[in-house]
């Protein structure tokens, strides 16, 4: 299943792009974090980082569906 | 009972955000106004830019401000929030709370900025003379 | 370190006090705007009037304001407040603390107001439909 | 020694004027006191009053001079 992640702040940095096409076996959030951290090993090195799914903070057991409106959320810093 | 949350890419108007809250069942506003800072540890900043992740910005907005409803007896909220480029000595965000009693209205708006800061997905990056850097990014 | 404290007897200046307190090196402003509430414990207010030992009323602010100053990491700070007859809506006190962050100001602007209402020689009269009251003054 | 006394609030209601010659016998604050409760028992029954001697709020013990802008302060409601 191919899924578009979205990207912000540092993480746009990291990916040179704002949205990325991920190819997923294991459809979770876990699954996710790890195939990008295997790609990006970038991604460690920042504070901590959060999936969201469908504009909700996810965890890592939740699962990803094929249409829905994934994102990376590096350390906010609004305000 | 009603909040207003924007986000915007033109300067905020804080005249219109408290103007918003101000009712005659109310007896105190409070008002939080972030502004961009010349320095941050000692170094000059040249700019700021704010980026948001919109769509999921405005709903961890809404949810903040009907934790604040539920939390404290608030007549209204307004939580208007910059992106784009911002200068030294310009806003990026304005927090207008207003209530019948002060108590409440200081409380809230003090959760108000505190929660944003932690939840919303809005990103800032730092301009300085010799760099750049997205705030909090690295540990 | 700057203190702005006046007392006024023609409608208060929301934006003046905001834009006396901005500079670049703040990073966040607390405002508190009080307002005319149209009921007291149930009861219809249509007015009220606002009194003031000027001169002490000055010197007393000042000292909250310096006290604030001791015990924050201030920037700047406004307290305005009205005296006359002020309709349902209208504005009694804004108080403005910059600061370079916002625990700072919003711990002094709290500070400010809530010492205010406990010291400062101002007294407000309730006019209701029946009657009038000066607010306190009866246990 | 006579000193004007300034009123506010319920206190200028009580004086019925804003201000009010006031003969001392004894110069401080707690006689005063006692005198304007003499006069005024109406005084007695408000929440408290405080008395100001040159823009201070000033103790029972504190003496008072000819010259001194002595006022009644009671129960402050700005804000």
């Amino acid at each position: 299943m191919t899924i578009e992640v979205l990207a912000f702040g540092i993480v746009k940095d990291i990916f040179g792009r704002s949205s990325m096409p991920v190819e997923l076996d294991e459809p979770s959030v876990a699954a996710l974090k790890k195939l990008l951290e295997q790609k990006y090993p970038r991604l460690k090195q920042i504070a901590s980082y959060m999936i969201a799914v469908n504009n909700e903070y996810a965890g890592a057991e939740q699962p990803i569906n094929m249409h829905d409106e994934v994102a990376i959320i590096p350390p906010v810093s609004g305000g | 009972m009603k909040a207003e949350i924007k986000i915007l890419d033109v300067a905020l108007d804080i005249s219109y955000c408290i103007e918003s809250v101000m009712s005659p069942e109310c007896g105190g506003i409070d008002v939080f106004i972030g502004t961009v800072r010349n320095k941050t540890k000692g170094k000059t900043v040249l700019r700021l830019e704010f980026e948001a992740y919109e769509k999921m910005a405005i709903s961890e907005m809404q949810k903040i401000a009907d934790h604040a409803f539920d939390r404290w007896p608030l007549h209204s909220v307004v939580v208007h929030h910059r992106t784009g480029v911002l200068n030294v000595g310009e806003v990026p965000v304005v927090i207008a709370v207003a209530a019948a009693h002060r108590d409440a209205a200081f409380e809230a708006c003090r959760y108000i900025i505190d929660t944003l800061k932690q939840t919303v997905p809005i990103w800032k990056k730092e301009i300085f003379e010799d760099g750049e850097v997205w705030v909090a990014a690295h540990p």
